[in-house]
Parts: structure tokens; C-alpha cells; sequence
């Protein structure tokens, strides 16, 4: 399986993923954001990070960059894309998907553990996971999902909402919100469910010696279905 | 010439730093606020010198960068 | 502008400096040459005051590939790999701009880092506010926290550990002290001595600005009420360029097109071109029309004297100049040439046309001056007998309750999350415990550091303070499991011109040399502040010690957290009962006089390498040293991580219940093992001579600490974790 | 009543944002821009209906929270 992870200016968990994808049977190629033409991949990664130094909005600048042209393209045309924080922002300022990504409630930058809640399975990243609730790292200032009333609705009703942050047991409440996201959404979908943004980093969660192993689970199912 | 712009938040989008910041004022004594919103300005100093011109290049550049207009308005406010 | 003595003076030289300089050039120097060497004369550049004295620490050692002298020091990780690192102060600028003062230190050591070719692989922090009552406390900790993971966490470099502390001292000058470590291997380390006649002189990086001029003689200024006058000399971080600028270097760096490099730090492309011309005895010449500079119209003289951050100065190979420039190119990052190497052993620097400055190099260098200043010895202090009526009326309760709530004991978490502890995939301690500790990676290796500092100490007897200070970054990184191998130092003193601060400097330094050689732990790089006082008031002595260890199998590494039920915990090292300057002294008792408790290396050394053994041989499954507030400050932090309880067995020590439970003696450690290894672990330490008795057990949800008291674990946490985050949101 | 202020980073202060912005833009084909200043702008609604007391109220908010005179200006521009 080919994967590709796009290097922005100030992308940093590029190297992260990349050695993430590999650990999992991906045979993955870096990508410059400069770059015209993405190479076949099946799966295309915007990483985390502090592309363009998160100055004006962060994702805003990267969004316009020349290689975004062809992974729109590629989202347009069915592949599958995955953005992981400053991933999942660029996503939101290229209107893949939909919200948008405020500064966090307390405006503090959070590095930390926490669980989240996978509740609609008929997509291709979690298509036959045998767990709901996963333990993920979150690193952010930025992840506070927003989005009006109407089009809360309107992710809802077509499933769109991939992740909720929640407690171990899968109970979403405000207490477990870790930066006031609307409805405690940590990842959502575009309508098609081929494109997934969300904050939480399964690659930071791939050795039980670092935050955990349910990163590994996520990275072994999603290969298997693309395969 | 240089134009400015002002970029606010709409109406119903939530604003957390202007809600710390009415939070921060309030505990420092300031207790007749009623909200507060931040938003963002840029001055730009462009090569056009017609007003006219220099307004329209800059508010273009507001609808395809500086505003996210999902969330945003903006608006040009002076020329000099 | 016209140069004379009060004109000097106004740049922070002395008259007899200024005597100097015009006999040693033959003339009077013109204004950019006046600022030239008021910036590489000032304190912070020349180490006027400390030198005579930092000499005296050993700074050799098997594993050292590079002592103090370059931007950072560098030790032999072995299998061909090194690691660089060195602490850096910015005590100064974070006092009036607290996001961007903290921000740029931040920047500025990560570039001494990867200056030498390494990539930054953690940070660390060591930070000293005023007292939490004081008003400007509060503000002042947001703004450092948010500068420091502001910069850190857009670099993408994990800050794996750090220190937090308050004391009224620090009222007026706060300490922000950044650490961090590089990964390279031992064949690709870049220095920056100069070499070969006609080479290209590239500028790379940022555009040059009129931020920051005189930053260095700032730091070399004591605070007085003209304070807001300083405040334009604070520079602006801008980590993105920074971010950029490590991704070119080390692109170039690939190759072997550099001869020289050196960051442009503390008084900008003036010392970063003295220094390589001065390491290589060769001449540099500049033409200052060619630096790029984001301002127009400016003079040679702020040219020469920006402290524009992320910039770079390399001496190129010829031939190399287009290929370089490609790759700053492709990042989006100035890039010019500059100058030129000479045979003149002169900085000459033009400016349209004309020669603005010609100044010999060694002129600056080696005639730059060096005082022996007066100092005063200090007197150890008498101890200080506690009544035991005294004692006798406290509940242990109430005394853990609050020495663990105590701004200085509760936990950091407030702090830490705030900055990225895990990018970079390769953390495999978090903040929290006694090392932060990340993987070298792609290898089986860890590297452990710590950074600590004990003002208390160092005030109550400077000599012995110094030693202390030493000896806890060693237990710190035994108690992970890793073998210490060397040291970085920030010396954080109030003036030196003053006979006490003076005196302190000069006996903490003794006492840091002492137990650095003593424990085979030299001082490989560093930094010295001084002038951290305001009016005539100046702060505790504060040397901060960076201890950088290696694991070699990371599967051995060790937490502090309790693991298991039934379980033995151990307590390794002599209790004595040392109550004078604890925690438990002057925060229970009032009681500020009397001496620190004294440090026996030989203990030291024995008991860590003892310890290291055991873990070697995996009978430790938890350990944490006993610094601050004692034996129960130490085991309720291992239960708190661990979520476990305790049931402590009655101690056979004569001295009191409270002064067993919080003396503060050196060379303890406490650790958990399993019973069936309890007669094998004995038998070791006995036959190291290394005193160690029972502490009780491991069990579920409570500590017993005797009969009549108990204390649940939801009471610890809740003692231990309120503090910070509510005085932060109150 | 709602008095708006902006705060400017000073004269010869790095502005990391708006130069990264320029670049962007010109990335974008937006050839004809000098410089690009970013800056902060706040919206407060005040109790106070006095505009030339609601002005000094933000005024005072300005130097005591809004703005960091070290590096900083800032400006009240309007009242409604
Ligand atoms: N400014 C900081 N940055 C990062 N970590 C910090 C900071 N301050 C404290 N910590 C972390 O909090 C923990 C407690 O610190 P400290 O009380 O100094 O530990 P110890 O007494 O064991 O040396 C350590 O793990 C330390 O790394
Ligand atoms: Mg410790």
C-alpha cells in the first residue's frame, strides 16, 4: 500500500507519521508542499504541526500551497485523505470538510492523553475496528471545533462526526472536552467519509514505551482495509 | 498606498479569546463591560496608488487569504 | 557622532576600559568601533568577572568530545553518536516582555544546538519567579509558559522536563533558564573556527533589524527605576524562520561544503565574526551593504549590533556559494555573501564604499578585560537545634498536607501541558517524574536529562550549595536509570561588583568544580548571569546544574511510580535528620537560619552507583531520590504517580517521627522491589557498604503511615494538584 | 456603547506574521504588495454611554491589558 505525507514549511510530526505508515506495511514518500504532481498513493496524510508558523489562521497558508491543488483533486476524486492537527486544519480552511478549528476555551496549548469515542464505523479508516474507544495523544492551541447549529445538524444526520472526545467508558460529557469543541467533536468527516480530519495523534500512540498502543490498532485495521 | 483591513468573527461564532479577555479585564476591576470580541487588522502598502484600485486589490485578497469568510467579515477601512 | 569617555561610558565601559581601548588601538575608536567593543567587553560577552574562576571547573573527561569554548558542549553516546547541549539564561528580557524574553531564549539555545550540526531532539526549562502574593507573579508565569512552548512546540522539539520555583528573591529579577540537547554523529560536528585565506563569509536566516541593540549590555545591566527606558532592546522570536533555518542548515550541513558556522546570538554578527576570525587567527572583512536588513537606512552601527534573532554566519568552501544558496532558497530564507576571510588578523567592515571599522581581532579577544573582583568568604552557619515541645505539637497530616500543596512541591502539570512533551515520537519519560528521558532514535539507546538548582542551599553556604546542586542532577538521572556523563551550568548571580554576590559566585563555583570532578561529571558548556538584582537587592544564589545521562537498553529505563502490591519499598542512604534550611523548616517552623545539609560525595557516589547496578540488573522497579521535603514528600509523589498506597513500617531510627519523615539529608534514594529479591538486593548494598533499611510496604488506595494517621491517595492528589492550577485561573 | 482599538506592533518591530503573510500572498500572485503589517483589534461594548469616558475606559484597557507598550502601540479608532 502507497501512502504519501505532505512536508509544509513547518510541518513537524512529518517525520512522525512517515515512521508510523512504515511500521505498518505503508511504503510511504515524503511529498513537498511545493510540488505540482502527488505520487500514486492510496492514502494521502497532511501531518501535524506548525505549518507556516500557525500565523494568520492555522492550515490557512498551507491550504493555498500548489501541491493542495492535486490532493483536492485526488479527495474530489475518491482517494483517501488524512489530516492529523495541523493536518486536520488545513482540511478545514481547503472546505474538505467542514467547521471550523478556534483557539482552544482556556487559550492554552494542550499536550496530553485522552479518550475518544468511534461511533460510526461504515468508512473505510474504521470500517472493522473491534473497539470503540480509543486512548489517543492530543498537542494543539487550536483544536476547538466549531460549527453553527444548522450545520451540527447537518454533520449529524449524514454521520459525519468521526471522533468524539470522551471518558475510558465512551461517556461523551463536557468534563472530558479538553478545549470546548462544539459537542465535543474531535474529528469529522467530509460527506463522502473518505476525507477524515481530527486533532488526536494516533501516531504518537504506536510503542507501549511511548503514550500507548492504540495507535498501533488504528494504523494495522486501516492498512487492512485498504488492502 | 496602504489600506487597512479589519477582519472580525461573525456574529454567532464564538470568540474564546475575547471571551478570556472580558474575563481578564472583569478580575482587574474593569466591571462595566459588556463584551468583548477580538478580531484581526492588517495594514497593507501596496504598489497601486488609485484608492479605488488599492481597496479592490486588498479586498480581494481578504476573500481569497486573510478572511475565512465560513466564519469571518471583513472590512476595508482606510486608505492613506 | 563624536567618541570621548562619556560617550563610552553610556555603552557600559568604565573609564579605565575606555583608557584601554584607545591605547591599544594607537586612536580613538569611532562610534561603530565603540559599540563594538562595548558589546564584546560587556559581562555577557567576555565573562569579565567569572572567568579567573570558571577555570577551576573540570571540564575534561573520557566521554567529553567537546568542553565549554564552543556554542555548546558535546559527549560520546557511543556507537559513533554524540549528543550537544547547553543551558542558556534570559533573565533579563523575560522580565519586561515575559512571552518574547522567554521565547527567544528558547530560540537562542536551540540554535547554539544546531549550529553544531545537531538535531534538537528536547528542551528543558529551569524557572524562578517572585513570590506568588507578588502582583506581577502571576502574569509573568503565563507569559514565560506560553514563550516557552510558544517557541519550543512550533519547532517541534518535546521539552521534556524542567524546574519551577518561587522565592520573594526573584521578585524583581525573574531567572528563565532553556536547555537543550542535539543528536549528531561524532564525524559530523560543525565548530566555529575559521579556516583558509578568501573564503566566502554567508549570511543566512532573517532579515536584520534595529531589535535588540544593546541586548547584551542589558544583560550585563542590573535593573534600576529607569527600567522602562530598556524596554525597545527586546527582540521579537519568530520560531517559524527558526523552524526553517534548522531544516536548511542541516540540509547543508549533509555535505561538506561549511568550514566554520556560528549563530548570531548575543551582540549579533559583531561576536559571531570576532569569535570565528579570533578562533581561526585569521581577518574577516565585510561589506555591510551586502546584510540584508529589514529596516532602511541603517547605520553600521545598528547593523553590526542587532540582536535580530535566527540568523546565521558560515564560512563557505569556495566554489560552494550557488549551491548553498539553492537550499536557502528552497526554504525561503535570506541568503548573502557577505565577506571574506583575510590574512590581516583585522575585522574590517565597509560601508558605502568607505572602511567604517578596522579593529586587530585579538585586540578584542584576548586583551578584552578580566577582573579579579573582590569577593567574600562565607561562614558555615551554626546549626540551629529544634525544641522538640516544638515538634511534639505538629500532626504529620497537616505537615504533608502542606508542604505538598507548598508552590514549590505541588505539581507542574499546569506547566507542562502547555508544552509539546511528546513530538518527535522518541519520549519515553514525560515531565513529571525524575529525568524526562527520549529515545536516541532508530536505536535502543535513551538519553536522560534533568535540570535542578537549590537557592536555599546555595544562600544558607554557598560552597555546599554548589556541591548539592551537583549531586541532585546525578541522583536525578540514576533514578531513571541512567549512567550521568556530564553537565551544563547556568550561573544565575546578582551583581559582581558586589563582595557577598561575588563571594557566592565564586564558592558556589568551587562547590559545583568539587563535586563535578569527585563524581566524574564535568562541566562541558554554560553560561553566566549576573547583575540579576534590582537597586542594591540582589536574588539567591542560583546555579542551575543540566545533567545529561545515557541508558543503554531504554527497556531498563526506571519510573517513580509505585507498580505493584506487596511490593517492598526500600530506602537507600542515611537518614540523619537534617531539619536546617528544609522545606519543612521554613515553611512549618518560620525558621530560616542554620546550615544546608551537608553533602558526603563519597556517599553520594557509592549509594548512585549502587543503585545504577541493581536497575542493571532489573531488581528496581520503582525509584526516586529524597530532595525536597524528605522521605514523605518523596514516597507521596511515588503514590500519586502510581496510584497506589502504602503502609510504612515503624523505623528503628532514633531521631524523631518528623525529622525522619522530612530531613532533607543528601544521597537518598527510595526504591520498590519484589520481595523474593529482597535477601540478593541486601546482600549487594551491604557488601557496598550502603546503608539501607525497610519502609514498609505496597497496598491499594492509602497511605498508613502509623496507627493513627492515614491519608488517602485521593487526599495526596488532591493536596498535590490544586495549587498551581488555581492560583493560575483565580 | 461599543469603542473599537487596535493595537500595532511598533515601527521597527519583527512582525513574523504579516511577513510570512506577504510571502503567501505573493505566493498566491499577489505581486504588487510592499509590506504587510498584522495587527490586533478589539471590539468592546462598554456600560458607559459617554463616548469621550467610553474612549478613555478602553484607553486605559489598552495600556493596562491590551496592549504590551514594550513593543506596541495602540490606537482607538471609533465609537458608536
Ligand atoms: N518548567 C517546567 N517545565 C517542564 N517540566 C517541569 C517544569 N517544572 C517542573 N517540571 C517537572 O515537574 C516535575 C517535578 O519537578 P521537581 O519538583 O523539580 O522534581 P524533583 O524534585 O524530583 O527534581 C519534574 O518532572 C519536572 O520535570
Ligand atoms: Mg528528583
Amino acid at each position: 500500500m502507497k501512502s504519501s505525507v505532505i512536508t509544509f514549511p513547518g510541518s513537524n510530526c512529518d517525520r512522525d507519521i512517515d515512521v508510523a505508515l512504515n511500521k505498518f506495511g505503508f511504503k510511504n514518500k515524503m511529498v513537498w508542499h511545493d510540488d505540482n504532481e502527488l505520487p500514486k498513493s492510496d492514502l494521502v496524510v497532511l501531518p501535524g504541526g506548525f505549518s507556516y508558523g500557525d500565523y494568520l489562521r492555522c492550515g490557512s497558508m498551507a491550504s493555498k500551497s500548489k501541491i493542495m491543488k492535486s490532493v483536492i483533486n485526488f479527495a474530489k476524486s475518491g482517494g483517501l485523505v488524512m489530516g492529523i492537527c495541523n493536518g486536520f486544519q488545513i482540511l478545514v480552511e481547503t472546505g474538505l470538510v467542514p467547521g471550523v478549528l478556534l483557539r482552544n476555551k482556556y487559550l492554552e496549548f494542550i499536550c496530553k492523553n485522552v479518550f475518544v469515542k468511534v461511533d460510526n464505523k461504515e468508512n473505510p479508516f474504521f470500517k472493522n475496528l473491534d473497539k470503540d474507544v480509543f486512548e489517543f495523544h492530543i498537542a494543539h492551541n487550536e483544536g476547538n471545533y466549531f460549527c453553527t447549529n444548522d450545520q451540527l445538524k447537518e454533520i449529524e444526520d449524514n454521520n459525519q462526526v468521526a471522533v468524539y472526545y470522551c471518558d475510558n467508558n465512551g461517556k461523551t460529557s463536557e468534563n472530558f472536552n479538553p478545549n470546548g469543541s462544539t459537542s465535543n467533536i474531535a474529528g469529522v468527516f467530509n460527506k463522502e467519509k473518505n476525507v477524515l480530519g481530527m486533532m488526536p495523534h494516533p501516531e504518537r500512540m504506536i510503542d507501549q514505551c511511548l503514550s500507548g498502543e492504540d495507535g498501533s490498532i488504528f494504523f494495522k485495521n486501516l492498512i487492512n482495509n485498504i488492502k | 498606498m496602504r489600506v487597512s483591513a479589519i477582519i472580525t468573527l461573525k456574529k454567532d461564532v464564538l470568540d474564546p479569546q475575547g471571551k478570556v479577555i472580558h474575563q481578564a479585564l472583569d478580575g482587574m476591576g474593569f466591571k462595566d463591560v459588556n463584551e468583548v470580541r477580538q478580531g484581526k487588522y492588517f495594514e497593507i502598502d501596496v504598489k497601486e496608488n488609485d484608492p479605488q484600485k488599492a481597496k479592490s486589490l486588498v479586498e480581494d485578497m481578504c476573500k481569497k487569504l486573510l478572511a475565512n469568510l465560513v466564519i469571518e467579515n471583513y472590512k476595508i477601512i482606510e486608505t492613506q | 557622532m563624536l567618541v570621548n569617555e562619556k560617550v563610552a561610558i553610556e555603552h557600559g565601559l568604565k573609564a579605565e576600559e575606555y583608557k584601554k581601548i584607545c591605547e591599544l588601538l594607537k586612536r580613538t575608536p569611532n562610534i561603530t568601533e565603540l559599540g563594538i567593543f562595548s558589546a564584546m567587553w560587556n559581562e555577557h560577552c567576555s565573562y569579565k568577572s567569572s572567568r579567573l574562576h570558571l577555570k577551576k571547573l573540570p571540564t575534561s573527561g573520557k566521554k567529553v568530545i567537546q568542553g565549554p569554548g564552543e556554542n555548546a558542549g558535546v559527549i560520546d553516546i557511543e556507537d559513533g553518536d554524540a549528543i550537544v547541549f547547553k543551558i542558556e539564561s534570559h533573565n533579563h528580557p523575560s522580565f519586561i516582555e515575559p512571552y518574547q524574553g522567554a521565547a527567544t531564549g528558547v530560540g537562542g539555545i536551540m540554535r547554539d544546538v544546531f549550529t553544531m550540526g545537531a538535531r534538537p531532539i528536547a528542551n528543558l526549562n529551569s524557572i524562578h519567579f517572585g513570590s506568588p502574593q507578588n502582583k506581577k507573579t502571576k502574569n509573568l508565569l503565563r507569559g514565560v509558559v506560553h514563550g516557552i512552548g510558544g517557541y519550543g512546540n512550533c519547532m517541534g522539539v518535546p521539552t521534556i522536563a524542567g524546574q519551577t520555583s518561587f522565592d520573594s528573591s526573584y521578585n524583581g529579577n525573574i531567572l528563565v533558564n532553556a536547555m537543550t540537547l542535539g543528536l549528531v554523529k561524532k564525524d559530523k560536528i560543525f565548530y566555529s573556527k575559521a579556516a583558509g585565506l578568501d573564503k566566502p563569509v554567508i549570511y543566512v536566516g532573517s532579515k536584520t533589524g534595529r531589535d535588540g541593540i544593546h541586548g547584551a549590555s542589558m544583560a550585563s545591566a542590573s535593573f534600576d527605576e529607569k527600567i522602562e527606558e530598556k524596554k525597545p532592546t527586546v527582540q521579537v522570536g519568530d520560531p517559524f524562520t527558526e523552524k526553517l533555518l534548522l531544516e536548511a542548515c542541516l540540509e547543508l550541513m549533509a555535505g561538506d561544503s561549511i568550514i566554520a558556522i556560528q549563530d548570531m546570538g548575543a551582540a549579533g554578527l559583531t561576536s559571531s565574526s570576532i569569535e570565528m576570525a579570533s578562533k581561526g587567527n585569521l581577518g574577516i572583512e565585510i561589506n555591510l551593504n551586502k546584510v540584508p536588513c529589514r529596516e532602511t537606512k541603517m547605520s553600521p552601527y545598528e547593523i553590526m549590533l542587532s540582536e535580530s534573532q535566527e540568523r546565521m554566519l558560515i564560512v563557505l568552501e569556495n566554489g560552494k556559494e550557488e549551491m548553498a544558496k539553492k537550499i536557502f532558497d528552497k526554504w525561503n530564507l535570506d541568503f548573502a555573501v557577505i565577506g571574506k576571510t583575510t590574512n590581516t588578523k583585522n575585522i574590517e567592515l565597509f560601508f558605502d564604499n568607505e572602511m567604517v571599522a578596522n579593529i586587530p581581532v585579538n585586540i578584542l579577544v584576548e586583551n578584552s578585560p578580566m577582573y579579579d573582583r573582590k569577593w567574600k568568604k562565607s561562614k558555615l552557619p551554626k546549626k540551629n537545634k529544634i525544641k522538640k515541645e516544638i515538634l511534639n505539637k505538629l500532626k504529620i497530616k497537616d505537615i504533608l498536607k502542606k508542604i505538598l500543596s507548598s508552590p514549590n512541591i505541588c505539581s507542574k502539570e499546569w506547566i507542562w501541558q502547555q508544552y509539546d512533551h511528546t513530538v518527535m515520537g522518541d519520549t519515553i519519560q514525560k515531565p513529571g517524574g525524575d529525568s524526562g528521558v527520549v529515545r536516541v532514535h532508530g536505536t535502543n539507546k535513551a538519553v536522560a536529562a534533568s535540570v535542578d538548582s537549590s537557592a536555599v542551599y546555595c544562600w544558607a553556604h554557598p560552597p555546599t550549595g554548589g556541591k548539592q546542586v551537583v549531586a541532585e542532577s546525578w541522583r536525578n538521572l540514576i533514578s531513571v536509570g541512567a549512567n550521568p556523563i556530564a553537565i551544563t551550568n547556568c550561573l544565575n548571580f546578582g551583581s559582581p561588583e558586589n563582595e557577598e554576590s561575588m563571594g557566592e559566585f565564586v564558592e558556589c563555583v568551587e562547590g559545583i568544580g568539587e563535586a563535578s570532578k569527585y563524581l566524574n561529571f564535568p562541566v562541558v558548556s554554560g553560561n553566566v548571569s549576573f547583575y540579576n538584582q534590582t537597586k542594591e537587592v540582589g536574588i539567591k544564589p542560583t546555579p542551575s546544574i543540566g545533567g545529561v545521562g545515557l541508558i543503554k537498553d531504554y527497556q531498563k529505563m526506571v519510573t517513580m511510580d509505585f507498580k505493584k502490591n506487596d511490593n517492598l519499598i526500600l530506602l537507600i542512604g542515611k537518614t540523619e535528620g537534617h531539619i536546617n534550611q528544609s522545606l519543612f523548616a521554613r515553611m512549618i517552623l518560620d525558621e530560616k537560619n542554620g546550615p544546608p545539609p551537608e553533602v558526603n560525595l563519597f556517599n553520594e557516589k557509592n549509594n548512585g552507583e549502587s543503585l545504577l547496578s541493581l536497575i542493571d540488573k532489573g531488581y528496581i522497579k520503582s525509584a526516586h531520590d529524597i530532595s525536597l521535603g524528605g522521605i514523605l514528600t518523596a514516597l507521596s509523589k511515588m503514590c500519586i504517580k502510581g496510584n497506589k498506597g502504602i503502609k510504612l513500617k515503624k523505623s528503628k531510627n532514633l531521631i524523631s517521627q518528623i525529622e525522619y519523615f522530612f530531613a532533607e539529608d543528601q544521597g537518598r534514594y527510595i526504591v520498590e522491589i519484589e520481595p523474593k529479591d529482597l535477601k540478593e538486593v541486601s546482600k549487594i548494598l551491604d557488601k557496598n557498604s550502603v546503608h539501607h533499611e525497610e519502609l514498609g510496604i505496597i497496598i491499594d488506595n492509602q497511605m498508613i503511615i502509623d496507627e493513627k494517621t492515614i491519608v488517602t491517595i485521593d487526599e495526596l492528589k488532591s493536596y498535590n494538584t490544586s495549587w498551581l492550577t488555581n492560583y493560575m485561573s483565580s
